[in-house]
């Protein structure tokens, strides 16, 4: 089976293949690793290089593509796709010109800080929104145009709901 | 089996089960009062007793000291422990406590009202000859006074809510065009969380060390300081990790540390364990900043390095019995680190997490301690402070605590909710931290630069690829499951993983 | 990222862990050794690298010197860390690990032979000055010389193969009838357990206390002792709870005592951790026993009490650095208690407990260590010693570390497997135990009496009466998802507990 | 629903029935409670009496009708029958005039101590059963005559797996 992982750092493309014996035989370009991995209990995994015999005891989460892997020296945020729906992927990206301030968790708006048509620098305060005993300001994480306010001061949100968008 | 004492205790979260575990020791009954969020919380299932008082908002619930008194009167308790937060320093809540005939575990409720007070404070520290930082003795009733200190005394200003405590309320000042808008959020934090909005202005030292010194005083007349320590990692006013002993507090400051804390003491009339605040200087000059007139959120640091037991004194001196300790029995070993554990997101600018904790595994083995208030399944509630629980290390010196901690961090998951963890794991290869050159804006500074990205970008390059090889094999074993679509959606996940999403949801955890 | 050194642990379990751990701290790389049995142990999932070394029987896999010593060569580890058991004290290995030019942490080869051996170590007691049991000095060829023996000394007699430990090929004999069945059972213990069918005679003090000086020397010359232990509750001649200080040993005796230790250890030649065993009788005088060359398991109560870290100081000597403390700084502070969680079932005659673990609470806070060698869903093999993990407390005194201990064994759950926990909630109850009042033979009189019974019987009414009401409720509730028929037997489980089951057959834990 | 609940110090007898409130009414003789328990996370449950505020957290292990509760103050194991199972129960336990001593754990017998006819005393040891690193020895918990040595020394055997029948 083949999958691109894309990671912080560039996507890498990896052939699968579960053996009669239940290794996996994981082939990276030239490089071919045997890779020994059991699942435990839950999101529990542990894993063995057979050649170098690294080891690690992996803790596996997942949402759909997305999936984080907790290993000893940090956590590793990962997207893993089929070769098809990377190249997919990459063109909706890059294709975008605006975004979208979403809500990161239910709470209060307690203020707006900008309106339609304002012109934003990324670190701007756009939205200062209350939970857990905290004012959160929720900043511009680019340069561009206020294209809609979604929310005015008072609303109750839950989380994920658009507040801004952004344009260029 | 049953105990010779009841105690009921005003508080949720890691602080509940602290001082239940105190009380099971010392074969003293407890009592849990909790909110509608927290019905099958931690501190709920541990206490020998649990009282419903009221719906998830604290304002409904663990703020309602009526209903509090009530729940220790139906359940026969007769000490009542407030943790910190909540109603850990509302005077009229001790004062009710005690009027209902029961027995306040922390100081007597005027100590709390001059201490919490922090202009009467001021004055009370000025008469024990311990120095004072610079500021206005009465609150701003209007923005011209601020004006016109800052024209005395310069920028930076610092603006603080009265009443306020834990970094909420707290603002800095860097000029004149920041002023207003400060004075403003300052005023409405102020009126938000504590129901009041007068203002205190002060000088601010440009890189301050957060110092504090453990006080306990018996009824008896004792007094003793148990150490220092340094909390000068704070993020947003709000510490994030705290130390004992302090990197740069030697034998005689740390002296001339505790005298002035235990004059401050003394001179409040204070009884029960309690702490007093310092900023220290570049130069090693300190000023008194405030007392807590409570336990303290750090209190295991100090407990690792003294060998202490601060809960258990502060429930043996509200019983009225003596201090266990002279001054000179107290004596420091080694080095202790605490990282409060805050379900926040640090890739999000610390937005809070709240949610249910998937997988927990927690570190332990040599010199590693956990005060937790979360269980693996629990919620964490949006309604309350965010910290999940406190990682402390101890060791033999400073050095080996910190890769103990990297250690300890390396063990320590959380699955479900994002929490600091990855901001701890960042913070034990900081030079700057490992030196110990830390001040109160150090971790704030510290996010702004190229670790921030650092953050972002996750653990190493080896790590990275570990990662990568488990998912795609990962992916494998779960896209075998699926002959017809590799790529298991919400409606199409394999029958087993439906069953344990559903057997999760159906029971409220 | 790497560090500097490579560590290869010859060992499993919660020793394993307990290195990788030391190791983890001091920037050290490690490498783990396993069986069939253990593909998903916690050792190897903590280590940086894991060789498999063969099938799960420990002859064929963690007893195979060469195959591990293979192993650090494949990976480049020049360090070699044995644990306690398995081949700790194997000076062949040792010296198979030297030859190799790979670095022994433990003592010289030729230290462990001299005091591997029963009657050479006696002989180098007696050189040094340190007063020895009554007892032949060479092992029994001849029941007859057995005879002869106790014609002279008189009953009671303890019978020991000569390459025991760990209460393995001991026997206590009690009079004529029993000389020969004991003779014939230690010879076959210690054939099938040591390949060495020799025993040795001694006489048995009749209610000894066994205290152990812990001690430690470096390659310079050298040597300090870390305070004594007191392991006088045992099983079968295994230890079961340690703690530290001895309730009986005070300053003076405890000098006396680590002289007598030092001396044993200066004459051996030896360097690295040790222990030195004695057996105290009632009146205070005491009796070299044997020395453990090698780390010992309770070696956490020492740590506790002292401060130290004696893993890393074992690793930092085989790198031939120089001791951290001199005698002078080695004070004792508080108390510490340890007890052996077996997987073995007190009501079942301590018969061994192997299986799932289906659940796993380890309990946390104030002065509680758990060092622990099982994971929730993990297995507990069958081939392997039963300590699932060791619970250590600490506390300022003795009777605060008992109230803490049993308020921690409150807080631990272990599920899917019989452990020992229900003994320990039985013996800190236990008004001898708490008064100190303990020697070797203390366990094995507590178990023959009523209290024997009250284990049987299960905690006070009031619990009893909760799990009556509980198990109500459950039944109700498990009850209403089978319309038809409220019992699930195996094939009419509701389908999710189906589906968890078979979730929890399908992956291999 | 009605329950018998076994317990080590007797039988006692429940009714329960949970309201729509979601609560629990238990009662027990004359006495009635009203009881929170809420599932958590696997085995475990948090359970509170309302009446008087009890509190527990409970852990239930449970295989066919033999159930395991480990509250705080530790375990109790108890059965919980319907009420017609529990007159059943009682009479087949009763009516049993022999016992089976079953290998509590798989392992290696050692030694066999007696032979078919031999009459033992209760604490007689019967058989030497080898297992992790330890020798057991199985002790008869009655007195009685052997009726029966099912295994020899050296045979390896399962857990369950019969060894000797002690008839009266």
């Amino acid at each position: 089976m083949r999958w691109v992982i894309r990671t912080p750092s560039g996507d890498r493309e990896f052939e699968v293949e579960r053996r009669p014996d239940g290794l996996f035989r994981v082939v990276d370009g030239e490089r071919e690793r045997l890779v020994d991995l059991v699942r435990l209990n839950g999101s529990l995994s542990s894993m063995r290089c057979t050649e170098d015999h690294r080891s690690w005891k992996v803790l596996a989460h997942r949402e759909g593509r997305h999936w984080r892997i907790g290993l000893w020296r940090g956590d590793v945020a990962l997207e893993v796709l089929s070769p098809a729906e990377a190249v997919e992927a990459e063109s909706t990206a890059a294709g975008s010109g605006s975004a979208t301030v979403k809500a990161p968790i239910p709470g209060k708006v307690v203020a707006v800080k900008v309106a339609e048509g304002d012109a934003v620098e990324p670190g701007q305060p756009l939205v200062v929104l209350e939970a857990m005993k905290m004012e959160n300001e929720l900043v511009a994480e680019r340069a561009g145009t206020v294209r809609a306010v979604h929310v005015g001061a008072g609303e109750t949100v839950d989380a994920g709901t658009a507040l801004v968008e952004i344009g260029e | 089996m049953s105990g010779t004492h009841k105690l009921l205790v005003a508080n949720r979260g890691e602080i509940a089960v602290r001082i239940i575990r105190a009380c099971r020791e010392m074969g003293i009954d407890t009592v849990a009062v909790y909110s509608e969020a927290d019905r099958t919380a931690p501190h709920v299932l541990m206490a020998d007793q649990a009282v419903p008082i009221g719906p998830a908002p604290a304002a409904e619930s663990y703020l309602r000291g009526e209903r509090i008194v009530e729940a220790a009167l139906a359940t026969g308790a007769e000490l009542v422990h407030p943790g910190y937060g909540f109603l850990a320093e509302n005077a009229g809540f001790a004062r009710m406590v005690e009027e209902a005939g029961l027995t306040w575990v922390g100081p007597p409720a005027k100590v709390i009202e001059l201490m919490g007070s922090k202009t009467e404070a001021r004055k009370v520290a000025v008469e024990a000859g311990a120095p004072v930082i610079p500021g206005l003795n009465d609150p701003v009733s209007d923005p011209a006074q601020l004006e016109a200190f800052a024209a005395e005394h310069g920028y930076p200003l610092l603006l603080k809510a009265v009443a306020g405590g834990g970094g909420k309320g707290m603002r800095r000042v860097d000029g004149p065009d920041e002023l207003l808008p400060a004075f403003e959020r300052a005023r409405s934090e102020g009126k938000a969380y504590f129901g009041d909005d007068r203002v205190f202005v002060e000088r601010l030292l440009v890189r301050p060390r957060h110092i504090e010194v453990q006080v306990v005083a018996d009824a008896h007349g004792a007094a003793v300081f148990v150490g220092e320590r340094e909390c000068s990692i704070q993020r947003r006013h709000q510490k994030v990790v705290e130390e004992s002993p302090s990197p740069v507090v030697d034998g005689a400051l740390r002296e001339r540390l505790g005298e002035a804390a235990l004059a401050v003491t003394r001179a409040s009339g204070y009884r029960s364990v309690g702490t007093v605040e310092m900023l220290m200087d570049e130069d090693g000059s300190f000023f008194f900043l405030e007392m807590n007139t409570r336990l303290q959120v750090e209190h295991p640091v100090t407990e690792m390095v003294y060998g202490v037991d601060l809960v258990r004194e502060q429930i043996r001196i509200a019983l009225g019995e003596p201090l266990s300790w002279r001054q000179d029995e107290l004596v420091p070993r080694g080095h202790a680190v605490e990282c409060r554990i805050y379900a926040e997101d640090p890739l999000r600018g610390f937005a809070p997490s709240p949610g249910t904790i998937e997988h927990l595994t927690e570190p332990s083995g040599p010199g590693v301690r956990v005060d937790s208030g979360v269980l693996p399944g629990g919620t964490v509630p949006l309604d309350y402070d965010p910290m999940v629980a406190k990682l402390v290390v101890w060791a033999a010196d400073r050095g080996t605590a910190i890769e103990r901690l990297r250690r300890a961090l390396g063990e320590y998951r959380i699955d479900g909710i994002a929490t600091t963890l990855p901001l701890f794991r960042m913070l034990v290869d900081d030079p700057d931290f490992r030196a110990g050159r830390i001040h109160t804006g150090f971790l704030d500074r510290l996010l702004e630069g190229e670790r921030a990205e650092a953050l972002r970008r996750g653990p190493d390059a080896e790590t990275e690829e570990a990662a990568a090889i488990a998912a795609a094999c990962l992916a494998t074993l779960e896209a075998g499951r699926l002959p017809d679509d590799p790529w298991a959606h919400a409606g199409e996940r394999s029958w087993w993983e439906e069953g344990l999403r559903i057997l999760h949801g159906r029971f409220p955890r």
